[in-house]
């Protein structure tokens, strides 16, 4: 068992420090929300440039065959400079599928991805969802011809305004439901996009007899929903790192504030109230980066150890986050709910990011689920 | 001991609420119902108190004699149920609850005269400047000086998190008037046009993309002398007046009560695996404590209204109904934001003519809940941090 | 609406706080507790002499006839005397059963625990009971020549050892659950008994052939059903009271204690953690109280909003002593965990009354099911 | 990073778990699963302490010319986790966790001699005086004396929260042997014989009906002067050295996987409605929390074993593990307290020949679960409280 950074991983982290910081200041982030896409096209180039868009890509389609590790302290990083790139949706759970669904766009697809041309979103949740992942998708998709024609709808589709390639969930006859690879400019396809309060988009989704290529098709059934969910759990252990890299950001943000800000004639860290607070902060942010240690080690093992290690790391980053991003708005007194300080972007992240991927509730029942399965 | 409405009370109930159903007019109830931001739309608000004064409601807290209903605590109490029942606008509180009381109590007869018709018509939006931005829960440690030249003080200064400033006709003020004596002894309270010369306003935005809280810079205001309420240098008497005046506002009852109404209609409205999320047990166990600690809030909020004797401090029940006040709108709005799940990330710039969402999965209820949940934040740190108000009560209650 | 003290009510409390005062000192309660039945005779005598015992009495049975706020203020003051003696359950629980059901035994009961002479234990729980109210009684009733024969058994039965009679619950063939007066000594009656963490008594019942007389019968069916729920209701409300008054107490002990104890050279009561911790103890009492009122308000209304009253007083009660009891031996430190200070008495003894009567969690069941009735 | 058990570290799992289960007498391992206590029995400690030297494993953490096994830190986290699946007797930390590696580190070779392999073997019970009735969580405030006199120390004074003294054979004590420095400077660390004349134990009655805790009284007690340990005047180093050597055992992290364990049991074993507990919402929501708190407090363990190098700060990792540590012990034992409902009022009086109950309610793991989750309340006391621990994190980690 080992802790320590490889040094692989030690110039990951350099790097993404360098770039977060610069690019983390809250003026920054200001503006960067109101890009009409959600993506900063010349933040994206500079993470293709970094080569963290190909890190976990396979080394046969262009990658750096990075493990969840590796994936796992980029995120960190992402989340203390308040990133919000679609890097997980793209590069973590997207890739994923590709990848292990194989088939013809995967090299081309893979490649775009690790080289920054494609961002790829998945188009799963649909109308009365509550992160469901393997209840029957009301969105149709029918042989027509050599291919197949989709009907339906998605809601909540994160990173959707800034996708190249959606991987659209759909019922296909007799096969259950499916994955189709579909280009956003796809005819048939509209979106109806919209801010989400931690400056990314995401949109809804209506297709109106959509026509994909018989080699869209990506995965039928029980594979699609085995991908569905290694995909989504992947992708949750990226959001608990991200939220680990804001919590963190919060501490130091806290710190700062409690030895600058004075009340009633002392700094208010004289507080023993306070203190008490960022201890707090400090015991949840700590144990919410062990969590996460505990769902990286569990990922490839026993699917019961797994499923609990990730749901796991989820409850205890969600909670974590809740404590962490009120305390510290209480912390910063009124400056914590203007837009002008860096705690209250943090807050909005870590709310997006708790809810992302399964929310407390939700893992809470999944975690405790495991134990009657 | 009785802790029964009587048939009198009951009475009353049905004829505020006949009376409310009669005089609120439909499009402004409905504005009310939908709202996505947390201060109702200051234009309904003047409509709804210029009707309101026509039934002789709009201020039931004051005395008779400036115009108040001669009501009952108890009445007053089952007419603001009755109000927010009612979708009603709310009351814009630094006018009526603040301001109003501090001119009758304090002011003189030409300030009555001038100011309390115009706050009871709603002709006058009020703002409140107390905050600094070097002073946010430690008031005494104000900066903004204004000096008598004449007849008329001269203003200097700036103010912080001051609500509705931008849209406000008149504020009032905590001003130095004299520094030669110690920090609390020297503070006036002042009346300012806030169409003066002088004033500049900015609006703060705020982490829910409002900009309701303000940022107020006083530049050499002339304020005619006439408008400082009361004896020069005893603002700060009141000031605690005002804040104390209120003992069961800040619990905030009707408001949290209409909150958890709506969060119990969110869980009934959706459905999740073949049930009401309102009957899946995460969330009726979470409704169901929020219920109950909200009915031992409300009862709190009697207690104090009621005027109970024994044994029973009512400085230290009104300085709980603050704590558990602000903590229920906390809570009663992040239940909300749970039962949307992501629904709940979507963003709305707030206001009047927000777009109605298109999809069917998106129910006139979304939007303004998680703004609103979020700005909620502030409930714990305005009119003093929750550890500021967990201070005073270890001295009140304990003598610690 | 009035929130003040009647005549009646004032002199109830004034004798109240003289007698608890006097025997709630920890010193008598530590020697009390070692009492085998649980009951100490000669307060249970003081608590006749008092007219305690008659309080809630109807008049024509020699009572008082008073209010459940009657009943509810002097519980508060036993519960800051630590009272043990089994009030709760003989006379507000059973009496108002005895007194609702009628029937040939019910002057002469009532009688008896108005003056002292009677104690009436409800001896309803069974094994595998949850606070179980109308589901099935594995034990049984028979048709016995006039009268009826019982055999099963009872679990945790309260207040048992020092009852002279109990009001058992039983199947009756075709009358469903049906309650029987049975006398303490009666035979084919065996009782296990065992002490309480709270120093109260309690004891496991066995019927093997027990006989009584057909006029031993009080209720059947839904009638004995909707008695046992508003009995138990009743019952729940004077736990609450009790509770109220066991945490003003601790709020008296804790306020004391951190004015005398010294740390680090100065009384503890200096430091802010320790300020807000009790002020978060003050809030949870001060709410109980609260709650304690609005279920007395709903006592007599509609059946849903009592119920929902109720509840919520109890779930308001529990929550508040669970944080009450526990910040108020973390405030007394390593004496808080001794049996010598008083703290850790009402510590114990609000962990039984949050347990007794429904706990928290069957509270707020309960309280969520009468939204969906 | 590589977070997975090498095969190596597996194996060593199934030789240990074998080793335990070939030595663990049948009668030693029932009555610590059934245990009622918070501490196991004083005679099966013993005697399992010299079967597991017999096999080289009782002193996991010495260093091997001590007798240690010479284990990692992974293969000593896997033998405790392995001796509590084992349901073996708890070690008594006072021995070989506390002053055993004092001796080692500060004794000289005749106290080593002296007193190591009676520890090793479990032949000498020890306990811990260093709080007085003036100086819970504040050592610097000790009173009791030792005053050299010739060859020995003549101490008087008084010591509390001394668990076990009462059955120990050695006591470690902090006592002043200088009164004319400052505080902290006069303070020596001394091993002194329970049975030497002068000292009284008196156990204090416990809110779950236990005597464990006492309170040792010194009057005149006569101890050779070879007993001291360290440097005269420096035994503040000793004890800081002693508190802060085992870094994560105040995670109790196998004891808080164990009782977690015991919950689940017991909630799967009681079935109401049709279902077992830990199959209603409202338990098996509480479990997975506690599940989840708990792995990650068993990650935050194997991060300090670890020895995480990057951006860390042990000595804050492991404040971090004892405040977590005994806020889990206090969850994972109310929640079989909660899972009981009015059978765990029951109250036992905790001991070797507790009684079986006798109807078939009342299964074998009902009698100690109450009395344990109660005196789990001191899991935030001692040792610094809980408060003191978070001034201490404040200080440590942000430098407040």
């Amino acid at each position: 068992m080992n802790f320590d950074y490889s040094e692989m991983q030690q110039m990951l982290l350099d790097s993404a420090e360098r770039l977060m910081k610069e690019r983390g200041q809250v003026e920054k982030w200001r503006e960067r929300r109101h890009i009409e896409s959600g993506l900063d096209a010349d933040g994206w180039a500079q993470f293709a440039e970094l080569g963290w868009l190909m890190l976990p890509i396979p080394e046969d389609a262009g990658g750096l065959d990075g493990t969840m590790e590796d994936v796992a302290l980029l995120n960190i990083a992402l989340g203390k400079g308040l990133a919000t790139e679609p890097y997980i949706n793209s590069v973590v759970l997207s890739a994923y599928i590709l990848d292990q669904a194989g088939g013809a766009h995967r090299e081309a697809l893979l490649g775009g991805i690790a080289s920054g041309e494609a961002r790829v979103a998945l188009a799963h949740a649909e109308i009365g969802d509550r992160y469901d992942i393997d209840t029957p998708r009301a969105t149709t998709a029918v042989h027509d011809g050599n291919g197949y024609k989709i009907d339906g709808a998605k809601s909540v589709i994160f990173d959707a305004p800034s996708a190249t390639h959606f991987i659209v969930s759909a019922d296909l006859a007799d096969a259950g439901t499916s994955l189709f690879v579909v280009e956003a400019g796809a005819a048939g396809l509209a979106l109806e996009s919209y801010p989400l309060v931690d400056g990314t988009r995401a949109a809804d989704l209506r297709f109106g007899g959509l026509v994909v290529d018989a080699d869209a098709l990506l995965a039928s059934g029980a594979q699609a929903t085995d991908l569905l969910f290694a995909a989504t759990d992947r992708a949750a252990i990226a959001a608990v790192a991200q939220g680990v890299g804001s919590m963190e950001a919060c501490l130091d943000l806290c710190s700062a504030y409690m030895k600058e800000r004075k009340q009633f004639g002392q700094p208010i860290g004289n507080f023993q109230s306070l203190q008490h607070m960022i201890v707090d902060m400090l015991v949840a942010t700590h144990q919410s980066r062990s969590a996460l240690y505990g769902a990286l080690a569990a990922l490839d093992g026993e699917a019961q150890a797994r499923i609990r290690a990730i749901s796991a790391a989820k409850v205890v980053m969600g909670e974590a986050s809740q404590l962490v991003m009120r305390h510290g708005v209480q912390i910063h007194g009124g400056y914590g709910v203007t837009d002008e300080y860096a705690i209250s972007h943090h807050y909005r992240r870590l709310l997006s990011l708790e809810k992302a991927y399964g929310d407390i509730e939700y893992h809470v029942a999944r975690l405790a689920a495991a134990h009657i399965a | 001991m009785d802790f029964r409405y009587t048939p009198e009370d009951e009475a009353f109930r049905q004829e505020v609420r006949a009376g409310l159903r009669a005089i609120l007019p439909d499009d402004i109830r409905e504005r009310q119902r939908l709202t996505t931001t947390m201060n109702s739309d200051t234009h309904d608000q003047r409509v709804w108190f210029s009707l309101l004064d026509d039934k002789g409601w709009s201020v039931p807290a004051w005395p008779t004699e400036y115009g108040g209903p001669g009501w009952s605590a108890i009445q007053k109490y089952i007419f603001e149920d009755e109000m927010y029942l009612a979708s009603a606008p709310e009351f814009q509180w630094t006018g009526t609850h603040m301001v109003g009381p501090v001119i009758y109590h304090f002011g003189d007869d030409a300030q009555k005269e001038r100011f309390l018709p115009a706050i009871r018509r709603g002709d006058h939006i009020w703002c409140q400047g107390f905050s600094e931005p070097g002073s946010g829960s430690d008031l005494a440690s104000l900066r903004t000086h204004a000096k008598l030249e004449g007849n008329k003080y001269v203003v200097n200064g700036q103010k912080i998190w001051t609500s509705t400033a931008y849209e406000a006709d008149w504020g009032f003020f905590l001003v130095k008037t004299d520094l030669t004596v110690k920090p609390q002894a020297g503070i006036s309270f002042l009346l300012i046009d806030m169409k003066s010369p002088g004033i500049t306003v900015r609006r703060i935005p705020q982490i829910n993309d409002e900009e309701h809280l303000c940022e107020v810079f006083l530049d050499n205001v002339e304020v005619p002398a006439e408008n400082l309420v009361g004896t020069p240098g005893k603002g700060w008497t009141s000031a605690k007046f005002l804040l104390e005046h209120e003992r069961t506002s800040s619990a905030f009852i009707f408001w949290n009560k209409r909150e958890l109404r709506r969060a119990r209609m969110i869980a009934d409205d959706i459905v999740h695996d073949g049930r009401p999320l309102s009957q899946s047990p995460a969330f009726a166990g979470r409704l169901a404590r929020l219920e109950a600690d909200l009915a031992a809030l409300e009862w709190s909020v009697l207690r104090v209204l009621a005027n109970e004797s024994h044994g029973f401090d009512a400085s230290v029940a009104s300085s709980i109904l603050k704590l558990r006040g602000s903590e229920m709108q906390q809570a009663t709005t992040e239940i909300q934001v749970d039962l949307l799940a992501t629904r709940g990330l979507r963003a709305y710039v707030p206001g009047r003519d927000q777009p109605a969402p298109s999809l069917p999965d998106w129910p006139e209820y979304v939007p303004g809940r998680t703004a609103i949940a979020t700005i909620m934040r502030a409930a714990t740190l305005y009119g003093g941090t929750k550890q500021v108000q967990k201070n005073i009560l270890a001295k009140l209650a304990f003598g610690l």
